[in-house]
């Protein structure tokens, strides 16, 4: 047994480093560290530095732009992102839309919209989530009816993360009716300037704007938009949801919350005193760093599986219960040590001689409460204990 | 031992509900409560009318109440109908005052306003540690998340004299106040005191202070109890409704457990909060207020964190009042010491 | 709304305590707060001295013996015994057979039996679950047959408390099999000296000894000994499991429970200073002590409300379910305190200058183990939080 | 990164595993560990002769292993087997030994056996807080719950003189010793120095009790997974066969849960003891280690609670195997510092 990296995967960790040290810029990573949202430009901005390094489509293999990295390499490179406070990529497209065309798509698929998701000139985004089929995904209702050589697709799909942004989009809609509700659902691609498809943004608990619907009447998109087999895009949707579950511990946001958890912890004063050396919070925040610890093993231990077996099991749904937990535990703690200086909403009146606590963490209450969604989307940690208990346990 | 409320209480628990549910509706809470001056002025005069101000005061003070009792239910209405305006400040601000021999009267009846400037920012929940220092009839120094702070007429501000820590009125007027609005909706400032003129009302400010801080706990619990109920009732509903899987959610065994431990929690929450109201205003009353906060911190958050998680996605969007309600409930936790603090000074005897 | 007592109940308070002080025996006392079993003497010594009172059946009306109590006398009557070390009267004559027969008995069955429990010439058992029907009662298999004037029972009951003790037994029986299970079930009454029955001791996780297997084969009981109407015993089953509620929180147990670990943590020692203030331990102690406070409340006011309203409602599960949880944390708080000196088995080579412990806290880790019987019988706290789910949330 | 065991280790895990399983069965383990000796000793001296004892020396020191995962491989089939054998008992005093020129090899013989006697009544987790005390060659005080201690021959007990705190060797018939049974099983024994003549080994103890105390963690929490483990299957084994209400009692959506929850805890537990085992002997040996007897007092009480809870009454019986289980799971925190000493521990750096 050996918990080390190998000098090939710590000459790695180095080059990202350097890399990181090189090319995120200063601003992005500013604002990465406080919370607050990126503009389209920054993120377009750090997509194309991602991509000229060849760094961008990390799960890709190499004959598509990939950079040919095992579980345990991404893990490295996520892992140093996050100590950097480097933006998180956009995975719509990189993660979810692009493992689906290398497995599903034809070679014209691939050909014509890999290089546009590498070079940025599309922006996809999911359309999935139904208001009546959330975790319950199977029972959508969006309907596709062929016409000719198009589909007509009538509907309406919510939590499309950053759909303002997007030029395309990828969906599941229903083209039969009978059968299974897993059946007869297919897998389309569309442009948005498509007529008939209105998007409009959901704003969300803390105030801020990063899902939306939308709402499609009568729009015409071509059957050649369609990915793989009609009828059967369950299989798809199957896969993608397993794809998305990489870094699905969130281990690096994890371990940077905590140190900045205890920065800020020194830098609170109670009674005249560090917030650090208050017993109880001090208590709380060890728990959560021990549970961390423990969860770096535990991520390690899958990815190690992984890397020997391939695809990931359903003892992932463990690294996405438990890594929730402790991320939505560390927001919490940011919260608390704010005390009553988290209360005020962001605002320029209470910037510089006027700010009640250091930039980084004026967001604290907003974070925290973003982040509830965490243990909801991407199947709820409910979903994953029936998972896990299905699957895992036999039950 | 009698647990049902008096018939006067129980007029006034009816009578402003009904105004509540009339007159302040969850789209005109939202308006109000997140854009300056984050209250609406006309419905707080209205409420002063109604007498909701005088029965947070008691007789001999110019009000017709002032008891833990008649606190809470004024409190728990606010809850329920999760009112941004500032009568917790109002609440504190009378208290202290009761201490002094001002005049209460115009506060009562809505005419002028007052705040309550104690917390600091390295000193959020401590009376005792703070900085700002009085020299004569001078003020230096800052208050910080003043809540009312950007509406208040008058301030009430403590200060460190000679000999101890003072109580000193101060004109809005004549000091810098940035006023902000809160994550939670309504409004709080911090204040700015630079050579400020003050009038001194008391040179111990102590016992005006631990009475306002101890009623104002006791308002705070009984403002989340009534946010916990309606968190309760409309998560219970969608449970009832909600169907994934072709059946309501509420059928499966697992969410009907969580909705009974919240439930459970809820009505130790309640029960936490009368005792806090029973003895406000005795030896036990500050005690008792710790615990009582220290369980409403604990509660508040389960309730509110599975308030969210039993909805899923549709509570965490602004439309949604549940993601309103959870956002206050956690927010008390922020107001006159958390959950730590109060464990603290439970332990501390 | 009114807190306090009234002068009335005052009154009976200062009763109960100088009643307890004159009569209540020391060395019963100094058993019960150390959590030794009592001798199956000292069990019936109490009980007679609760008799001459007329304080012994306090849940039967005057006419039948009982005190003539409502709730909230009882609830001070239970709360002053506990506080006083009080060994707890023998629930199942008392609070179980006794309120069966006077709701459910004929004139005869009660002349006969309510005395005998009295005065103590019997010492009733129960026979209620059996090895495959636990929480789910209304499945029990053993078999009453109508043979002329008597049943022919055959079966086995288990978790039949002291009935090492005891001369006779309660039963539900099935003497129907067709139907649904809650039909065909029947209330009879044994004597313990019929042939065919054998009661085996079982022996519990700490080692101790309190509840039986009791066998039952051909054994011939009078069709007199039923008790109401045949086939409709779960009438009185569901009477019965209601009736058990009374004390159902053990407010009484928990306020002794937390002033013994009090003291138990003033009287450890670690680093130099008394346990107590130790932060993590202190905190441990108070969130429970808050709980325990809140619980008291909840109590008195399902209480008044029982006293308002006659039978007490699905709401007194969470007295269950709260209340167990909450002696349970105290149980697991004194055997925290203990350290390593919860180890040993009870023994008489660690007594006096060899002792570890002071002797009424030598059975710590002894009572953490038995009272985790508290969340599982009487309706196991799932069971509870079912009923709470359909009946008081109509889920 | 590598989590698979070399071929040796595996091969002494399974050469264990089948001994315990054919040698040391449920009934007879609840045979001896209850009753005086409180251990078997003709199976102490099979186990030596398989090389288990030897397995947690170090070459140098005359066994064949020694590194953190060979004490987590043996104790973890303890664990699982629940073996009262004193082995922790050893361990530790090897490992205190081996900081010492004194001979090991009849002790990893199995030949004699040695206890570490640390701990006090008022200073059980602490080795630095202690009162025993030497004068000269002599030694008196009390050392409490010493594992193993009644069934040794040597005893390793630290004690200050005036430089500090040394080690002392005591030979058990020289001394008062009060053995005792334990009510998960295995025995302890109270030791009674009264000028009792010792041998001093080593006159700062600090380096030597650090590393045997770090060592002790790390073969407790592999016990503890162990013994999770096999609470984890047993649950899941009644929960698919016990029948309630129609139905196998794991069909309902609560207990799926609830066992999804405890089964995370037990990975968690593993990956924190694999940690520590990784890091023993190394600088973060003992904050590993505390971090692990933290998780695993915090894992092992849930397990164990819901080990019996799951089960119902079944549980709570002598004679169904699972209460054996739980109860040493639960003292087991008892054992070397408990949650709450070593969260402390982890907070101070």
């Amino acid at each position: 047994m050996d918990l080390s990296y190998s000098a090939d995967e710590l000459a790695f960790q180095s080059e990202v480093r350097a890399f990181l040290d090189a090319e995120l810029p200063p601003e992005m990573s500013a604002k990465v560290r406080a919370g607050t949202d990126l503009t389209k430009a920054q993120m377009e901005n750090w997509h194309g530095i991602l991509n000229a390094r060849g760094w961008l489509a990390v799960t890709w293999p190499t004959e598509h732009g990939g950079p040919g990295w095992g579980p345990v390499k991404r893990h490295i490179f996520e892992e140093e992102c996050c100590r950097a406070f480097a933006p998180r990529t956009v995975p719509f497209g990189l993660n979810m839309l692009g493992p689906v065309l290398i497995a599903f798509g034809t070679t014209d698929q691939q050909a014509e919209y890999l290089p546009r998701i590498l070079d940025g000139r599309d922006w996809w985004c999911q359309g999935y989530s139904e208001p009546g089929a959330g975790s319950d995904l199977a029972s959508l209702k969006t309907r596709a009816v062929r016409d000719g050589d198009h589909y007509v697709i009538n509907g309406q799909k919510t939590w499309t993360t950053l759909g303002q942004h997007a030029n395309r989009i990828f969906c599941l809609v229903r083209t039969k009716a009978e059968g299974k509700p897993q059946e007869g659902i297919s897998f389309v691609l569309l442009d948005l300037d498509t007529p008939g498809i209105e998007m409009r943004p959901i704003k969300l608990i803390e105030g801020g704007f990063e899902v939306n619907e939308v709402f499609f009447t009568d729009v015409r998109v071509p059957v050649a938009n369609l990915v793989g087999t009609e009828n059967e895009g369950w299989t798809i949707a199957k896969f993608l949801l397993s794809h998305e579950r990489t870094n699905i511990a969130g281990v690096g946001f994890s371990m940077t919350a905590l140190s900045e958890v205890k920065r800020l912890a020194q830098q609170v004063r109670r009674s005249g005193k560090p917030l650090s050396e208050n017993p109880h919070f001090a208590a709380r925040m060890a728990e959560i760093e021990i549970d961390l610890e423990a969860m770096k093993i535990t991520n390690l231990r899958m990815l190690a599986q992984a890397e020997a077996q391939g695809a990931p099991g359903a003892e992932t749904s463990m690294l996405k219960i438990k890594g929730t937990v402790i991320r939505q535990a560390l927001n919490d703690l940011a919260r608390r040590a704010l005390g009553p200086a988290a209360a005020p909403l962001p605002s320029e009146d209470l910037e510089g001689n006027a700010a009640l606590v250091p930039p980084d963490f004026a967001n604290g209450a907003a974070r925290y409460f973003n982040n509830r969604k965490l243990s909801i989307f991407g199947g709820s940690n409910e979903i994953q204990r029936n998972i896990l208990a299905k699957h895992a346990l036999g039950l | 031992m009698d647990f049902s409320l008096t018939d006067d209480r129980r007029m006034l628990a009816d009578t402003l509900a009904r105004y509540l549910a009339d007159q302040y509706p969850i789209e005109h809470r939202n308006t109000v409560a997140y854009a300056a001056p984050f209250h609406d002025p006309a419905k707080w005069a209205e409420l002063a009318e109604l007498g909701v101000i005088g029965a947070l005061v008691p007789e001999a003070k110019g009000g017709f109440g002032g008891t833990g009792f008649d606190i809470a239910v004024v409190f728990e209405a606010l809850g329920r109908a999760l009112c941004p305006e500032p009568m917790l400040a109002a609440l504190m601000g009378l208290t202290a005052l009761s201490h002094t021999d001002q005049e209460l009267d115009p506060i009562i009846a809505g005419e002028t306003r007052i705040a309550l400037a104690t917390g600091e920012l390295d000193a959020p929940y401590s009376s005792s540690d703070i900085a700002t220092t009085a020299t004569g009839d001078r003020l230096t120094g800052r208050k910080s998340v003043v809540y009312g702070g950007g509406v208040a007429d008058t301030l009430l501000v403590t200060a460190r004299h000679g000999a101890g820590i003072g109580l000193y009125q101060v004109a809005a007027s004549d000091t810098q106040i940035t006023p902000f609005g809160m994550v939670d909706g309504g409004g709080a400032a911090e204040v700015f005191l630079d050579n400020t003129p003050a009038t001194r009302l008391l040179a111990d400010a102590g016992p005006a202070l631990a009475h306002a801080e101890t009623a104002g706990i006791v308002a705070l619990c009984a403002e989340a109890v009534g946010v916990m109920e309606v968190l309760k009732d409309q998560t219970l509903d969608y449970l009832k409704t909600r169907k994934q899987f072709g059946r309501a959610i509420g059928d499966f065994q697992v969410l009907q457990h969580r909705m009974v431990d919240l439930t459970i929690e809820i009505e130790q929450a309640r029960s936490i909060t009368i005792q806090a109201a029973d003895s406000l205003g005795t030896p036990h009353g500050p005690r008792h207020a710790s615990m009582a906060k220290n369980l409403i911190g604990r509660a508040g958050k389960l309730v509110s964190e599975e308030a969210i998680q039993l909805h899923g996605g549709i509570a965490m969007t602004w439309e949604y009042p549940v993601s309103h309600y959870a956002k206050r409930l956690i927010m008390i936790d922020h107001q006159l010491g958390d959950t730590d603090t109060h464990l603290e000074r439970v332990i501390a005897g």
